[in-house]
Order: C-alpha cells, then sequence, then structure tokens
C-alpha cells in the first residue's frame, strides 16, 4: 500500500515534465486608458528583477524610487537581485513548469537578454506606446532605439543611456595609453596593473576592441555573421594572448565581476578599472570609493555605447502596475535625479528638445562632471553595439581560449 | 616541556578559533578601510548598525527572516524526524531507510535546489517563504531522522513501554518520559538543524528567486556589489544566534558529536 | 498503521523528490523536455562527456575534498589529544568555528587574505611588499589555496571532537598502555596504534565529508577560480548562461554529479553499516 | 483470575509461541524457567499488551482483555533493568504511577509515595536521583514503582538479573515479603532454577515456544527436562 502511494506520487510529478510550453495567455493586458491603469495598479505589488552590483544604484532605486511610487501611485515595489541570466534561468523555469503567473513583473535588461526572452517569449508588449511619458524619449537616436541591434519593437522601454569608459588612476599613469597599440606598450611596461573583469563590461570592452581591430565599424552592424566574428575575433585572441602575461596575475584569473575590479582599483592593485557608464568616475569620487586622481578617457578606436532597457514580463498578473513604475522611471523628474553625478550619473534617454523649458533648464544645470570625459565628445567615438550573438560568442570564447588556457 | 607546549598549543588554537568573530566585529563598526592601514580601519561608524533600528532595514528584516525559516524549520524537522527515527530504529530495513536519508543530506543542496526548480516552480512554492522551508526541510528533516536513529535504544523503548504498563496512555508516555528523558538530544538536534537551515545559501537563493533575502543572501550580495561594511555587519548577525545556542547547549553539547552523522 | 504513515512521509521527503529531479534532468539532457526541446538528441551527452569540462571541474572537487580532508585530519589528529581531558571548556571551542556560516568564514578570509587584505598590508608594515600586487595570489587561485583553507578550518574542529570521541568508545588509553607494556615507544604507539585505529573508525566520515566539501557552493563561489572551477559553480554557470543550448549540458552534468555521489555513499555506507552489524 | 488461551506468535516465519495455555489464581505466583530466546519476553509482552498475539486469548477474571491497550489492562510488566526514569528523583519516580491517576489529591500522593518508600526502607533516598543509587536500592524503587500503580498482575522478567549473588539473595526475600503483604498475582520469569524455586507457587518451563505446567515441586522434579532431579542429584553426590 506504501509502495502503491509512492509509485501514485510519481506519476502526479512526472506528469510535470510534459505540460510545459502551455503558455498562459490569461495574464492581463495593459489598458490602452492611462487612468484606468494607474487606477488599477493601485495597491499591487511589483517584483523587480535587476542587476543590484552597484551600491548607489541599489540607493537610487531602493531610497528613491520605491518610496515615490509607493507615495505616488500606491505600488510596493519589490527588488530582486538578478543579472540578465539569472532572468532568463528563471523565467524559462516557469515556462518549462507550466506555472500560470510568474514570480517577476519587470526586469533591467538589454542586448543578450532582451534576444533570450524575445526568443522565448517571455516579454509582454509592445507597450511602449500605451505609456504617457515616452513622448520625450529620444527615439530617432539609434544608440536608442535599437538594442544591440534589434529593434526594439515596443517590447522594452529606453531607461538610461550611456557609454563604456576606461578609469585610471592618475598617480600611476602619467598620460593613458590612448589606442590599442598605446595600450600594448604601457601594459609590457607595468605589468601586473591591467585587468578587465570576467563579466558583462569587460565583455563590452573585448567587443569594442574587436571591432576597433577591424577598422571598419560598419562590418559589424546589422545581423551576425560568423565570417566576421571568425576573423576578427581571432585577430583579438591574438591581442589579449600577446598582452595576457602582462596582465593582473599574469592573466591566470580575472576579476569575477565589476565591483571585483573597482575594489582592487581603489586598494591601488590596479591602474586602471572601467565602467559602462561614462559618467561613474565622479560618482565613485564622490562617494569616496575611488581616490581622487581617478580620470575616465576612451580610446581613440571608440567604444560602445548602449542603452539599457526596462522590461514587462509577459506572464505577469501585474503588468498594469509596472507600466506604471516604468512610466515613472523615464518621468523627466525621476530621469533628472538619476542623471547627477551624486546619485548615479546615468545618461539620460530623453530628448531635452521636447521638453518645456523649466525641465530643459534643470537637465542642463546639472552639476558638471569634473572628472568623466566631455559627453560631446566621447559620443563622437560611440561605436553601436553589435547584434547580441556576438557577446555570447565572446563570453564562451574568452572562458574556453582565455582564461582556461 | 611538554605540559608547556600543550599550552601553547592550546593558546594557539584558540586565538585562531576566536580571532575571526572579535575582527569581523571590530571591522563592522568601521568604513573605508583602504590600504594600507591594518588596524586603523578607517572612520568609525556605527551608521549601518544604527540602521539596524530602522524599521525599514534590510538586514533587520534578513534576521527575521532568517530566524523564522531556521526556527520553523528546525522544529518541524526535530519534531518529525523523533516520531520517524523511533519507527526506523524499530524497522527490519533499517539500513536500508537510513541510505535514503543520507542521500539528499550529502548531495550538495544547490545541486538538489536545481534538480527540484521545475517542480518548485509548478507547485507555485518557488520564490516563496513557503517554498524555501519545504526545500530546507528535505534536507534537515533526513538529518534529523539520522541524528536520532543514532541515539534511539532499547532502553528508552522500554521505558517508554514501562508507562503504558503502569497505566499512562501513548501522549503521556511521550510527554511525561520520552521528552523529558531525550531534552538534552532533542536540544542538541534542534540546535544543529536550526545551523543547517541558518547557514544554507545556494538553495535559499536559487529557490527562492532572489526573493527571500536571508542574511546569507544579503551576505552575497554585499561582497558582490564590494560593500565589505554592510556584509561585516551581516555576518555579526550571522554570527550570534548559533553562539547563542551553543552557549544554552554548552552543558550536553560535546556529548553531541555521538550522535552526529556528519557535521 | 502510524508506523506506515511515518515511513511513507520519510520516504516521500528523501526518495522521492530526488529521484523525480533526477529523472528530469535526464530528460532534459536528452533533449526531451524543456523549451529548446526537439526530440532524443546526445548530441548534449556528447558534450558533457567529451568538451564541456564536466570531468575536469568533478575532478578538482574532489581533489580539492581529499587535500581539505587530509590535512584537517592530520591536524585534528595531532592536536586531539589536547582537549581530552579536563572540563569540556576545551572541547565547547572547537564548536565555535562550527558556528560560523561557510559564507562569513569565506568573506573572511578574503579580507584576510586578498591582495589588499590584512595579511598582505601585515606584509607591507613589516617591509616584504611594497605594494598589494606584490602579494602572492591566493584567493581565487587555481590551487584553491583558500577554498582549502576555509573548509579546513570547518573541518579539523569536527574531526578533533569526533575523534575524541572514538578515542573513548575504542578505550585508546588502555591499548596504549598496553602497547607500552610489550615495549613500544611513544611514537610507535602513535604510528601503529593509534593512527590506525582512528583511521578506520572515521573512514566513513572522511569518505562523506570530502563529497560534502566537493559539493560546497558559497566558499568556492566567492574564492576559487574560474578554471578550473567547482563542480557546483560550473554546473549552476552552464545553467544561467545566456547560450539556451548550455541548459540540457548543466541538467545532464547535475544527474552525472548525483549519480556519483549517489554510488560513493551508497558504497561506503554499505561497508559501514556491515561493520557496524558485525560489532553487535 | 487469569487464564492464558491458545497464545501463538511468529516473528518472521518464525514460531516464537506455540499455543501457550495457562492459567493463574489470584495471589499466587506462577515461576517460568526457561532459557534466554525461548520466548519467555515475548510471552510476557503480549499479556502486558506491549505486543499483539497472532491468535489466543487472555481472560482476566472472565474479561478478554486481548485487545485492550496496555494502559487498561492494570498490569505491569518490570524489565531486567529497573529503569527508573532519570529525569525524576526517587519520589518522582515513586509518585509517577500516582500521578497518572488524575482523581488523586497532592498530599495523597505524597503520602502514599513516602509510606511506600518507608516500606522499602529508603525513605532517606527520596530526594536522590537515580543515578546515585545501588542496583539494590533501585530494585526496590522499581518494585515500589510498580506497587503504586496498584496491578492487578505484576510480570517480573529476570528482575534480579544484573544483582550480585548477596543483593540477589536479599532482594529475592525481599520480594517474597512484599508479595504476601499486598497480595500480588504474578508471573516470574527467570533462567535461574533456585531462584525459580523459591519465587514461584506454581511453576512452568518455557522452551521453543512450548510450555509445561506443574502445580508442585514434586511434579516438576519428575519431568526430567527440567533438570531439577539433576540438579538434586549433584548436591546429593556432594554431600555423600
Amino acid at each position: 500500500m506504501m509502495l502503491r502511494n509512492i509509485i501514485f506520487l510519481f506519476v502526479i510529478i512526472l506528469s510535470g515534465c510534459n505540460s510545459e510550453k502551455q503558455q498562459s495567455d490569461k495574464g492581463e493586458e495593459i489598458s490602452d486608458d492611462w487612468s484606468e491603469v494607474l487606477k488599477s495598479s493601485r495597491g499591487k505589488k511589483v517584483t523587480w528583477m535587476m542587476w543590484q552590483g552597484d551600491p548607489y544604484i541599489n540607493k537610487y532605486v531602493s531610497s528613491y524610487v520605491v518610496p515615490n511610487v509607493k507615495e505616488k501611485f500606491g505600488i510596493d515595489l519589490e527588488v530582486v537581485s538578478g543579472q540578465g541570466n539569472q532572468i532568463v534561468s528563471t523565467l524559462i523555469a516557469e515556462l518549462e513548469a507550466g506555472s500560470s503567473s510568474s514570480e517577476l513583473d519587470m526586469v533591467w535588461i538589454n542586448g543578450e537578454t532582451f534576444y533570450q526572452l524575445r526568443q522565448i517569449g517571455a516579454l509582454h508588449g509592445p507597450f511602449l506606446e500605451k505609456l504617457p511619458n515616452t513622448k520625450f524619449i529620444d527615439f530617432s537616436n539609434k544608440f536608442i532605439n535599437k538594442d544591440f541591434q534589434q529593434s526594439i519593437d515596443g517590447y522594452e522601454c529606453p531607461w538610461g543611456n550611456v557609454q563604456l569608459a576606461l578609469i585610471y588612476n592618475k598617480d600611476m599613469v602619467e598620460e593613458p595609453p590612448k589606442s590599442l597599440k598605446e595600450l600594448k606598450t604601457w601594459v609590457k611596461d607595468n605589468p601586473g596593473q591591467f585587468t578587465l573583469s570576467n563579466d558583462f563590461t569587460g565583455i563590452t570592452l573585448l567587443k569594442s576592441w574587436m571591432i576597433g581591430l577591424s577598422g571598419d565599424p560598419e562590418l559589424f552592424t546589422g545581423e551576425f555573421s560568423e565570417e566576421v566574428y571568425s576573423k576578427y575575433s581571432d585577430k583579438l585572441w591574438d591581442y589579449i594572448k600577446e598582452i595576457k602575461p602582462y596582465l593582473w596575475r599574469q592573466g591566470e584569473t580575472f576579476p569575477a565581476n565589476i565591483a571585483q575590479m573597482h575594489q582592487l582599483f581603489s586598494n591601488g592593485e590596479l591602474a586602471f578599472t572601467m565602467s559602462n557608464n561614462d559618467g561613474e568616475v565622479d560618482n565613485k569620487i564622490l562617494q569616496g570609493l575611488f581616490p581622487e586622481s581617478s580620470r575616465a578617457f576612451i580610446f581613440n578606436e571608440g567604444t560602445i555605447r548602449n542603452s539599457h532597457y526596462l522590461g514587462i514580463v509577459e506572464g505577469s498578473d501585474k503588468k498594469e502596475a509596472a507600466a506604471v513604475v516604468i512610466n515613472y522611471l523615464i518621468s523627466p523628474e525621476a530621469q533628472l535625479h538619476k542623471m547627477k553625478p551624486s546619485v548615479w550619473g546615468d545618461g539620460t534617454v530623453l530628448s531635452l528638445n521636447e521638453l518645456p523649458d523649466s525641465l530643459k533648464v534643470a537637465f542642463e544645470s546639472i552639476e558638471e562632471r569634473k572628472y568623466a570625459p566631455d559627453r560631446e565628445e566621447i559620443y563622437e567615438l560611440a561605436l553601436e553595439e553589435p547584434a547580441p550573438e556576438y557577446m555570447i560568442r565572446l563570453f564562451e570564447d574568452f572562458r574556453q581560449k582565455i582564461i582556461e588556457q | 616541556m611538554k605540559v608547556e607546549f600543550r599550552n601553547v598549543s592550546k593558546v594557539l588554537i584558540y586565538s585562531v578559533i576566536v580571532f575571526p568573530i572579535i575582527w569581523i566585529f571590530i571591522f563592522s563598526l568601521f568604513t573605508n578601510w583602504a590600504f594600507p592601514s591594518i588596524f586603523g580601519f578607517g572612520e568609525f561608524n556605527i551608521n549601518i548598525w544604527e540602521r539596524l533600528l530602522d524599521s525599514e532595514s534590510l538586514l533587520l528584516s534578513g534576521l527575521l527572516l532568517s530566524l523564522i525559516i531556521s526556527l520553523i524549520t528546525a522544529i518541524l524537522s526535530v519534531s518529525l524526524g523523533f516520531a520517524t527515527s523511533e519507527v526506523i530504529y524499530k524497522s527490519r530495513y533499517k539500513n536500508t531507510l537510513l541510505l535514503s536519508a543520507y542521500f539528499p543530506y550529502v548531495l550538495s543542496p544547490v545541486v538538489l535546489a536545481l534538480l527540484l526548480q521545475v517542480y518548485f516552480v509548478k507547485a507555485g512554492l518557488s520564490g516563496s517563504l513557503i517554498g524555501v522551508i519545504v526545500a530546507l526541510f528535505m534536507i534537515v528533516y533526513p538529518y534529523s531522522v539520522l541524528f536520532f536513529v543514532g541515539y534511539w535504544n532499547e532502553n528508552l523503548i522500554n521505558m517508554k513501554q514501562l508507562v503504558r504498563t503502569l497505566g499512562g496512555n501513548k501522549f503521556s508516555a511521550w510527554t511525561k518520559v520520552v521528552i523529558p528523558v531525550s531534552k538534552p538530544v532533542i536540544s542538541l538536534c534542534f540546535f544543529q538543524c536550526f545551523i543547517i537551515a541558518w547557514f544554507e545559501f545556494g538553495l535559499t537563493n536559487l529557490l527562492g528567486v532572489g526573493k527571500v533575502k536571508t542574511l546569507p543572501v544579503q551576505i552575497y550580495m554585499y561582497i558582490q556589489e564590494a560593500n565589505p561594511y554592510y556584509a561585516a555587519v551581516a555576518s555579526c548577525l550571522m554570527i550570534a544566534p548559533p553562539l547563542f545556542l551553543l552557549f544554552i547547549n554548552r552543558r550536553w553539547m560535546s556529548e553531541s558529536i555521538k550522535f552526529s552523522p556528519l557535521r | 498503521m502510524k508506523k506506515k504513515i511515518l515511513i511513507s512521509f520519510f520516504l516521500v521527503i528523501t526518495v522521492v523528490p530526488v529521484l523525480a529531479g533526477l529523472i528530469y534532468a535526464f530528460l532534459y539532457s536528452l533533449g526531451i523536455t524543456g523549451v529548446i526541446s526537439k526530440g532524443l538528441t546526445f548530441s548534449y551527452w556528447k558534450e558533457i562527456l567529451y568538451s564541456s569540462g564536466f570531468f575536469l571541474s568533478l575532478f578538482y572537487s574532489l581533489i580539492i575534498g581529499a587535500i581539505t580532508i587530509f590535512i584537517s585530519f592530520f591536524i585534528a589528529y595531532f592536536i586531539y589529544p589536547f582537549f581530552i581531558n579536563g572540563s569540556g571548556k576545551g572541547q565547547l571551542i572547537m564548536f565555535i568555528p562550527l558556528s560560523i556560516p561557510p559564507m562569513v568564514w569565506a568573506f573572511y578570509h578574503y579580507l584576510m587574505f586578498s591582495g589588499a587584505g590584512f595579511i598582505s598590508r601585515l606584509s607591507y608594515h613589516l617591509g616584504l611588499i611594497s605594494n598589494p600586487g606584490e602579494f602572492p595570489v591566493l584567493v581565487n587561485d587555481n590551487f584553491g589555496t583558500i577554498v582549502i583553507l576555509t573548509h579546513v578550518v570547518m573541518a579539523f574542529p569536527f574531526f578533533t571532537l569526533y575523534f575524541i570521541r572514538i578515542h573513548n568508545s575504542e578505550k585508546i588509553d588502555r591499548l596504549t598502555t598496553l602497547a607500552k607494556n610489550f615495549g613500544a615507544s611513544d611514537s610507535e604507539v602513535s604510528w601503529r596504534v593509534r593512527l590506525p585505529i582512528i583511521f578506520l573508525k572515521s573512514r566513513v566520515l572522511l569518505i562523506l565529508y570530502l563529497v560534502f566539501v566537493a559539493g560546497s557552493y558559497e566558499v568556492p563561489l566567492l574564492l576559487g577560480s574560474q578554471s578550473p572551477r567547482m563542480i557546483t559553480v560550473f554546473t549552476l554557470e552552464k545553467m544561467q548562461r545566456f547560450d539556451l543550448y548550455d541548459k540540457p549540458v548543466a541538467y545532464g552534468a547535475a544527474f552525472l554529479y548525483a549519480i556519483v555521489v549517489l554510488i560513493i555513499v551508497l558504497f561506503s555506507l554499505k561497508r559501514s553499516f556491515r561493520t557496524d552489524e558485525g560489532r553487535v | 483470575m487469569l487464564k492464558v488461551t491458545n497464545i501463538s506468535k511468529n516473528y518472521s516465519g518464525v514460531e516464537v509461541l506455540k499455543n501457550i495455555s495457562f492459567d493463574l489464581q489470584v495471589n499466587k505466583t506462577l515461576s517460568i524457567l526457561g532459557k534466554s530466546g525461548g520466548g519467555k519476553t515475548t510471552l510476557l509482552k503480549i499479556i502486558a499488551g506491549l505486543l499483539r498475539q497472532d491468535s489466543g486469548e487472555i481472560l482476566f477474571d472472565n474479561i478478554n482483555i486481548s485487545e485492550k491497550a496496555p494502559e487498561l489492562r492494570k498490569v505491569v510488566y518490570l524489565y531486567q533493568e529497573p529503569l527508573l526514569f532519570p529525569h525524576l528523583t526517587v519520589r518522582g519516580n515513586l509518585e509517577f504511577p500516582l500521578k497518572l491517576n488524575k482523581t488523586l489529591s497532592k498530599d495523597m500522593i505524597k503520602r502514599k509515595a513516602e509510606e511506600m518508600a518507608e516500606e522499602l526502607s529508603i525513605a532517606d533516598q527520596l530526594d536522590k536521583h537515580p543515578g546515585q543509587l545501588s542496583g539494590g536500592q533501585s530494585q526496590r524503587v522499581n518494585f515500589g514503582r510498580a506497587l503504586l500503580a496498584s496491578p492487578r498482575l505484576l510480570l517480573l522478567d529476570e528482575p534480579f538479573g544484573n544483582l550480585d549473588a548477596q543483593t540477589r539473595a536479599s532482594m529475592q526475600t525481599f520480594y517474597k515479603k512484599v508479595e504476601e503483604e499486598h497480595q500480588i498475582t504474578s508471573i516470574f520469569v527467570t533462567h535461574d532454577l533456585k531462584e525459580a524455586l523459591i519465587m514461584g507457587d506454581r511453576y512452568g518451563f518455557l522452551e521453543n515456544g512450548k510450555i509445561r505446567e506443574y502445580s508442585s515441586l514434586a511434579e516438576m522434579q519428575k519431568d526430567s527436562i527440567t533438570g531439577l532431579q539433576n540438579e538434586i542429584n549433584f548436591w546429593k553426590e556432594l554431600e555423600g
């Protein structure tokens, strides 16, 4: 009898294996009437999975966004920690289990995460035209309207726009190497002080270098090309193998994430660190994390400029509340606060010309960045993000061809 | 000469053991610990500790959450484990049954979580407090069974039967004799079960989808964002309850190892 | 009746979930289930067995486990005699390291041994190094130095307590006296009497602990190297990779790891049960 | 009167008890002689209700108690070890069965326990813990506790097996005395021939799951299987 019970249980459990893919479309839609949306989202709880690798971003969210959406819209915003890959694996697990409603309502994504979530149909959309504040967004900007060469199609909402910058310590590096060639010389002369993180930021640097080595950014626009990838990634690996012995710890290991790299930099173990956010150096100096002698710069070959976005989960049953939160995050008020170097220093996605004059002035009078390069200047050196496959492949090959060698 | 060597070694071992606790505590009182200062520890700053009293504090809620999870898991595991272990102790298939208890316990919890994830999501348990407790129970309960099977003996069973012939019912046999007699062992098992649940990170993080922010999950988060000062305060909060339980259990602690299947 | 309910409950908790998880993982790794499933394929298994680095990770984990056990065994073996007698306070102190979570130990060792950590600063003030870069790489290194250290500080106190118990239950004091009456010297007693008894009596525990260390997660996650990776880190990374086609590989790796653990546990415990029964 | 009929018990295919039947008058003691492993303990546990027989009945004063829970049978079963509850003092142990009976007042319980301690001549040990008692003292407390449960039948499973020869002899005398004063009906199981003879009014011999009954010593002596005749011959030869 006991045995029978157990077998019975097994049958129930195994039935779990075959019921995936049955998408639940019963989740609510976002109403076209915004006042309806506001009304129905009051009192809801929204779960937002985001990368939490930076204390000041976390602080912006926890002590500015969370209380504000609570007060203004009566929404409880719960933030959970998870990078792109964790978002993907969480949502896949839910799809496979055929769960009726998702644990996550809203996600902070871009590039390859967007690509993968679209692949498995985990994103809700198009929803952009329903948000009143999208009228301010600078959709004409190619760094905003395309995410890793993919059209955003209304499935994700731009939130911030930034460019990869290198950060160096002026006390340790008199004149920073401005090109890949100069970098090679510098690294050989100063072994052990340069490296890159084995995460999104580090791979973005690799991408910039790969494009730089090709000499022709046009090659990397449009869809993924195996030919282009193999040709120029080989060049990239050759370059890295050449400097590898002169990297931090002889290139045997790399900082696992950018936070760890920042720490090595602030301790003086490294002369360089980097950031996906060109304005971060000011923010970090203000918070006392980086030495005052830190400066940011950009290679002559250019660096990747991209936007990061917010998406709504298809399986969520609080899509309207999530839309309200997103609409708030792209409001001029929230964007302005976010852009202050003392808060986060994240570039805005709004088009200043669309804004009423008073707001435009407010944006223009944000305290100047002191240590980061000029916005206009680096814009000239901005590279577009190539298709997401480049990122996925670089991640894998970096592990196989560099780390594991 | 020999005695001295022995004492020196003892003092050395004591300091190796006690130093980390003291050091982490002191470290938690400061921020901006820049190279190369050793004990200067940068600025004295008990802000993080003060913020604990704030009702919005993530650390405080993490502490309460961890306590709730570990206490519930331990109470369930100890009570059900004690009852189950008697049956298994008496069973003809004792050893075979015990083998199956070792397995979930020795298998890495995070891999177990990975294997179970799909079922947890299906059952709507993923990302919830109850889900984390259920998952922890799957590791801690077998442990408790293993622990108590090593404790049961003929005398205890005979004593339980004696109560019946003296006129007590099943209930009073448990409440008036078996449980009071086993109090030290139950207390120890509780301590160990609490600790296993208290320590667990990988499983909680995976099945909790980051929503169940227990202290270990928070420590990991703080280390990830290079914020060692918060991590230090969270570490202090993590060390205190087990030490407190250790203090309560100190009288019969060294006996405990007798029943401990592992750890 | 109560008996049957309890035993069914016990089996439902211990056997059913693990088995169900294994079956799902196995089906997934064969491409039979999952979002990207396109029907039965052995390509993922080919990858697991030949090119994924699974065996390297498994082997590396077991080696880290073995080194940890070896070191902890000898530390415990040499210090436990100091704690046999006395009030039990000495034994009590051994529980303190066991009360500190692995996550906290890992964090503490990171603060101690990283390039700008405590030991590095100490070396700086002693004039041994002039900047943090000169400090030897101990954290995240390929040898897993600090991973091993972290496990050792958690294992040796436990072993010490365990050896004290063996010492008492096997009446090693009396055997020592006996051996000395036969003319054995102190070191002969230690190597020929004490060591073999303690080793034999603790070997099942040592194997289980080895498996335990090999399956640890947070310690290698924070302190381990990126290549090779411990098996848990390897599996989790494969699972949470951007490449969706790594998921079946991760499930296959989890499956295979679980089977290896199952075999080790079965083998070592069967033997221990047999000797147990022999003693009764 | 106790009447046991056709009790049988199997353990995984092995017949431990085969159709055991006997009866026992009130205030009498049945001494059962048998080697260990002969089914003695199984028989006693079945009578006490701690094990269930496969077939057969137990009647007490013509009432069938075979299906009753142990606590309702008023049969106390004593093990070889005294099994005093280690978390209670001697007083606590003595009061234990009294406290299970909810009708008694606190004072009453206290008085009864003290009287019993007086009778057992352990009044000065009342506040000690079981670990502090000698073997004989523990056994006294054990009896006292059993008597305070006011059983209709007492089952003793080699109660003196663990005592040294001297204490054992004195406990045998002590028990005889108590038994008479309290008018106890009991079954006394032992593997010691002499003890069986001293303690019993009637005698039984249990071997291979079967019982033979003898209503007198002479009857027992006749049956060579009990070894009583051999024993007597041995002593005679020694004298002669």
